[in-house]
């Protein structure tokens, strides 16, 4: 039973992680990544990390997509005024 | 007793090294080395299971009364997940800079170091 | 004595963390003092315990000392290579903030001590990657290392070129410590421990009668992936130039003096202390797998080194063809040659430390580091800066008296054979370049070089100081020389090449003792490539087109295509190489 | 794409992917029952009254391994405070603030305070039950950031004095470090957890040192995240190139 | 093993399933409703799992992903709030199933369980877990107007 669980969940990581490859545009991978860093939380937990479920969560879930998505707005803001400025 | 989680964890190290290869934006590749690390993560704790364990913490349990899994690997993934944030900022950081001084992020038109 | 070897990591840690805490409030000329006396006392540390590491000392940090054997602790390694290492990285570190002392006016607003503190935590970076006996330990700090590194790279943000040099230094070398770091893994799933020393007992007592699996050769090679991403050798190599060439100058200095060579000595060390026993890989195979990467490394770094003209990129590339060379000797596995190393290392470090100083000048007095721009420019003036450029060029061909001399020799009579041409040649062409560009620059000999089409010029860079400089301050001329007198102590100081080679080999895996003294051949070895560099230079200069670059060098240069998906695809090939490399040995026992 | 890369990468690739499944072959099953340091963590974490025992290996036992993880993160924020200066040729605008609608910013502002808490809990809790100063530190640093997703940058600029995270990000490193040479100054060792009686098992206050440690890098942690995001904030938010320049 | 973990695995497996999907594929939209509604169906996995493994302690998990998965969606909510301008995804049907789904686990794990802190806890985070989605929810169907430059 425990088998299959971690089982489940291992694919659903594998997948997910090729999906965030796969996806090339950074905010639409912004998205996966931080669908994956909740993933891997449900790893942890299933692996009896808890410690290490803790952190992902505070880390994958919340700050790194901020991260990524600051940086996804401060080049798409210079794009366009550098558009504004013929 | 199956391997299937070192697989997948050599599998996931390599799509992202695929990714980071073939990536057409910079921020992109920094994700794809975020997936990279992922895959030592899940290496170190697949390696530290065992059966039937349950994580060594012992605020809602007896010492002794169910088998453990290893908190050494735990420790150790914990400080590769900071690592990993860590280097994804400051990764980040050097790409804004990219952005601003090279007007774009994709590494096909960076062509200022060659030869 | 031994409880003092972690103060070498929390000194400057601790200096760091206080800089930063008053950076606000503190004039710059406090914050620079505090950063010197703060790496002075490192240093200085590092000395004493050096002197005192006969013989060789161990520290379970946090008191976990062993029961029965078994430790939770973290093991750290007093013995001489590793605080000879700390030693050699903390002087640098002294030395580069020395030279650093009226460098950059335009520190960061409000952050007056933030540049002396990222160096204070490179230093305590190398420090702790160099005394680390645990491989967990040693990736932390690597990791430590590697983030200052990319930080202080990139630190001029307003010039593209540096920014991008870092970004691809970051991705690279992350990649390769994640590499490592699934080594690790693996060789903690076969043995459960992760002290260096226990890991290999742990993996004889876990070999068959068939001896070492694919288990052991996949964490062999994992772990030398991430440890020669950092030395660069080929083809783990291309991000060195792009990063090296546009660090600043003092950063230069550190990143080629040392922390390169730390890669070295980190494969040095795991193999000696993981790999090395039964269950490890046989050392046909290391010296297989280290013989001709190192080798192509050497041949590689020194034909693109010639063919630069962007001084500090022709800097880095020397770095690359002599990192290659000191593969070559520690991959030989005999005490001599881990002897020469040593000496040709600390050699080394003085002089590409210093030309790294005197590139420098050149980039602040004239707002360029490129060969064709500057072509006669610097004649008449910045005397000392030709003679030291000259002198040091010298000192890389392997001139006697110098400590690269007596290294290389040493290393060229333990390797043998067609092994001692490649350090002949390496040598004397990346001098060769050193000397050209002293010709050139210095003296404006010669006819102004045409532009060739593939390749990174130096010109329209930006000094690193507020504005060109008229007049060069005593610090940036002091500095090169005494780094440069350092070369030639170690060469001359007598005794010092056999206490080196007696703390080497205590420590090594050897355990025979080998002396290190000047022999006639190496005296006339290392004066054949000090004449042969001459010569290449003088032929550059006045036969321009006979030296210049043949068709086939071409596609070499092509690859270095300044594109990081390229390099992470090398990075995965030389994996490859260097598993089919030590391959043969898995298979055949 | 260049076709050279892609050769190159197959060829890498695949033989890597060789080597890693040879490997994995050889590897003990999943879920074997040898892990011969693991149990020995488990028995040091009891000797010393740590209930946690990651807690223990991390602040006590390979508490070193913790110093350069902390390291690491002093260093990026270091480097990224260095890297996202404001360049010469750049200036700093007033964000127009954002227009939040009124059960989101009610949300966030309630929120904010669950979420501060519940870090500290964290944070207080380590050496206990899962977590500790690296998760705690986090999840309060982002609680913050609340207050930028619900009202505006304003509102966050207000409550974050940057000099103070940064200055306490720099003590919180020194005092984990002092804490560290007390050991040599106490004979013993670096990071020796001989300073502190052992206290009762499962209480706040076990462990010896490590609650300290904990709460060091619970507050290094905190400070420097949020150092981190404000001037990740400040290029996406408010400083500007100046026009016609910057791209060559 | 039980059937907290059979449904557990249940629910991990099916809802991360089709987060998996809805987040890989289609419009910008329909990809940031499908990231929040990740949080919905990991953080009640989490809950069985800690009551199938027996350990109260792992209730934390939930509590962080129940606080933090929502300030996530907010994220994407904010940053992107020009690309989903047009578009207003709310996804109602979907956020208020997942809320049922959440307090029925919830309330499940409060009848399992003996009434005490642990009764509190849960009901803390099932509050946290529902009424984060529904703003959440809320957020990307046109929470952020006229964001720019702030």
């Amino acid at each position: 039973m425990s088998d299959a669980l971690i089982v489940v969940v291992l694919l659903l990581v594998a997948g997910s992680a090729t999906a965030a490859v796969a996806q090339r545009d950074p905010a639409r991978q912004a998205l996966v990544l931080s669908f994956l860093g909740v993933l891997l939380a449900a790893l942890f937990t299933v692996l009896q990390a808890p410690d290490v479920g803790l952190s992902q969560l505070a880390v994958g879930s919340a700050l790194t997509p901020l991260l990524i998505m600051l940086s996804v707005r401060k080049i798409r803001r210079r794009g366009r005024s550098e558009e504004e400025d013929g | 007793m199956h391997v299937l989680p070192y697989p997948v964890a050599a599998y996931i190290f390599l799509t992202g090294c695929y990714g980071l290869a073939t990536s057409r934006n910079l921020i992109h590749a920094v994700g794809c080395l975020a997936v990279c690390q992922s895959a030592t993560y899940v290496l170190l704790l697949a390696v530290g299971y065992r059966d039937g364990g349950t994580a060594p913490v012992f605020s809602d349990m007896k010492p002794g009364s169910r088998p453990l899994v290893d908190p050494v690997v735990q420790a150790l993934t914990l400080t590769d997940v900071v690592v990993g944030a860590t280097v994804t900022a400051l990764l980040l950081a050097l790409v804004l800079q990219i952005a601003k001084r090279h007007g774009t992020v994709d590494p096909d038109e960076l062509r200022e170091l060659r030869g | 004595m031994h409880h003092l070897i972690p103060l070498l990591v929390a000194i400057p840690l601790l200096g760091a963390a206080l800089l930063v805490a008053t950076g606000r409030h503190l004039p710059r000329i406090a914050a620079e003092l505090t950063g010197f006396v703060v790496s002075a006392g490192t240093a200085a540390l590092a000395l004493i315990l050096l002197l005192n590491s006969a013989p060789p000392m161990v520290e379970w940090v946090g008191g976990w000392l062993p029961v029965d054997g078994e430790s939770v602790g973290i093991l750290v390694v007093g013995d001489g290579p590793a605080l000879g290492m700390a030693a050699l990285a903390s002087l640098l570190t002294l030395a580069a903030l020395a030279y650093s002392w009226r460098y950059f006016d335009e520190p960061p607003r409000d952050r007056t001590g933030s540049f002396t503190a990222l160096m204070l935590v490179f230093q305590g970076a190398m420090c702790g990657f160099a005394v680390a006996g645990d491989l967990f330990n040693a990736f932390v700090f690597f990791e430590l290392m590697s983030v200052v590194a990319y930080a202080l790279t990139g630190y001029r943000i307003d010039e593209a070129k540096a920014v991008q040099g870092a970004l691809t230094f970051g991705i690279v070398n992350s990649l390769g410590a994640y590499a490592m770091l699934m080594g690790i893994a693996l060789l903690y799933a076969r043995t459960g421990e992760l002290a260096m020393a226990k890991i290999g007992r742990g993996l004889d007592a876990a070999a068959g009668p068939g001896g070492p699996d694919a288990l052991v050769l996949a964490s062999f090679v994992l772990v030398l992936t991430g440890l020669l991403v950092k030395a660069a050798a080929v083809p783990f190599h291309f991000w060195l130039p792009d990063a090296h060439a546009v660090a600043p100058t003092p950063v230069c200095m550190l990143l080629s003096g040392v922390m390169v060579e730390l890669g070295a000595y980190g494969v040095w060390r795991v193999y000696g202390t993981v790999f090395a026993g039964p269950g490890g890989i046989p050392a046909a195979d290391l010296t297989r797998a280290l013989v001709t990467l190192g080798a192509l490394t050497a041949v590689t770094g020194a034909v693109m080194c010639w063919y630069q003209r962007h001084i500090k990129r022709l800097l880095a590339y020397s770095t690359v063809a002599h990192t290659g060379l000191f593969l070559v000797g520690l991959g030989v596995l005999t005490p001599e040659g881990d002897d020469g190393v040593a000496l040709y290392l600390l050699g080394h470090a003085g002089v590409k430390a210093a030309l790294f100083a005197c590139a420098g000048v050149l980039l602040d007095r004239f707002g360029s580091v490129d060969e064709h721009a500057l072509h006669g420019r610097a004649r008449g003036q910045l005397r000392a800066t030709a003679v030291m450029f000259a002198v040091g060029g010298l000192g890389l061909a392997g001139l006697p008296p110098f400590g690269t001399a007596l290294g290389k020799a040493i290393t060229e009579e333990a390797v043998g054979g067609p092994f001692t041409v490649v350090y002949v040649a390496a040598s004397a062409i990346t001098a060769g370049a050193v000397l050209r560009v002293t010709a050139r620059v210095f003296l404006g000999l010669g006819p102004r070089p045409g532009d060739a089409e593939y390749e990174t010029s130096g010109s329209d860079e930006e000094p690193e100081t507020s504005g060109p400089l008229r007049r060069i301050p005593d610090t940036m001329t002091i500095v090169p020389a005494v780094l440069l007198a350092a070369a030639l102590a170690v060469g001359l100081a007598p005794g010092f090449g056999a206490l080196v080679a007696r703390s080497v080999n205590e420590a090594g895996s050897g355990g025979a003792h080998a002396s290190a003294h000047w022999t006639l051949p190496g005296v006339l070895l290392g004066v054949a490539s000090a004449l042969l560099a001459l010569a290449l230079a003088g032929l550059a200069v006045s036969r321009p087109g006979w030296v210049a670059a043949p068709g086939w060098a071409a596609p070499l240069r092509r690859l270095q295509s300044g594109h990081v998906g390229d390099y992470v695809a090398w990075l995965l090939v030389g994996a490859t190489v260097l598993g089919a490399l030590a391959l043969p040995g898995i298979l055949g026992s | 794409m260049n076709r050279l890369r892609l050769w190159l990468l197959a060829v890498g690739g695949a033989g890597l992917a060789a080597l890693l499944v040879a490997a994995c072959l050889d590897l003990p099953g999943f879920g074997g029952s040898r892990h011969p340091y693991g149990d020995r963590a488990v028995r040091a974490a009891l000797s010393r009254h740590t209930a946690n025992t990651i807690a223990s290996v991390n602040f006590d036992q390979r508490a070193y391994d913790t110093l350069g993880e902390m390291s690491i993160l002093f260093a990026a924020v270091l480097g990224c405070v260095v890297l996202l200066r404001e360049a010469r040729d750049e200036h700093r605008a007033r964000p127009e603030p954002a227009d939040v609608a009124r059960p989101v910013r009610r949300y966030a502002l309630l929120v904010l305070p669950v979420a501060l808490v519940t870090g500290l809990y964290v944070i207080a809790h380590g050496q206990l039950s899962p977590g500790g100063g690296f998760q705690g530190g986090v999840v309060a640093a982002t609680a913050l950031h609340l207050l930028y997703l619900g009202a505006d940058y304003h509102a966050l600029e207000r409550v974050r004095p940057l000099g103070v995270y940064e200055t306490t990000d720099a003590l919180a490193v020194s005092s984990y470090l002092v804490l560290g040479a007390a050991g040599i100054l106490a004979g013993t060792a670096f990071l020796a957890n001989t300073l502190l009686p052992y206290g009762t098992f499962n209480t706040l206050s076990s462990g010896g040192t490590v609650p300290l440690l904990n709460a060091a890098i619970g507050m290094e942690v905190a400070s420097a995240v949020v150092v981190l995001l404000a001037h990740f904030l400040d290029q996406a938010v408010e400083i500007e190139e100046e026009h016609g320049r910057g791209t060559p | 093993m039980n059937g907290w973990i059979l449904a557990a695995t249940v629910e991990l497996g099916g809802g991360g399933a089709a987060a998996l999907w809805g987040v890989t594929t289609g419009p910008p939209a329909r990809r940031v409703v499908a990231q929040n509604l990740t949080t919905s169906a990991v953080c009640p996995a989490l809950l069985l799992l800690a009551q199938g493994y027996g350990r109260p302690s792992y209730v934390d998990l939930a509590l962080l992903l129940a606080l933090l998965g929502p300030v996530g969606t907010l994220v994407f909510a904010r940053l992107l709030s020009d690309d989903l301008a047009g578009e207003r995804p709310g996804a109602w049907p979907l956020t208020w199933t997942a809320a049922g789904l959440g307090a029925a686990v919830v309330l499940a794990l409060c009848v399992a369980g003996a009434p005490g802190r642990a009764t509190v806890k849960l009901l803390v985070i099932g509050a946290l877990l529902i009424s984060g989605n529904v703003i959440a929810s809320r957020a990307l169907a046109g929470g952020y107007r006229g964001v720019r430059g702030g």
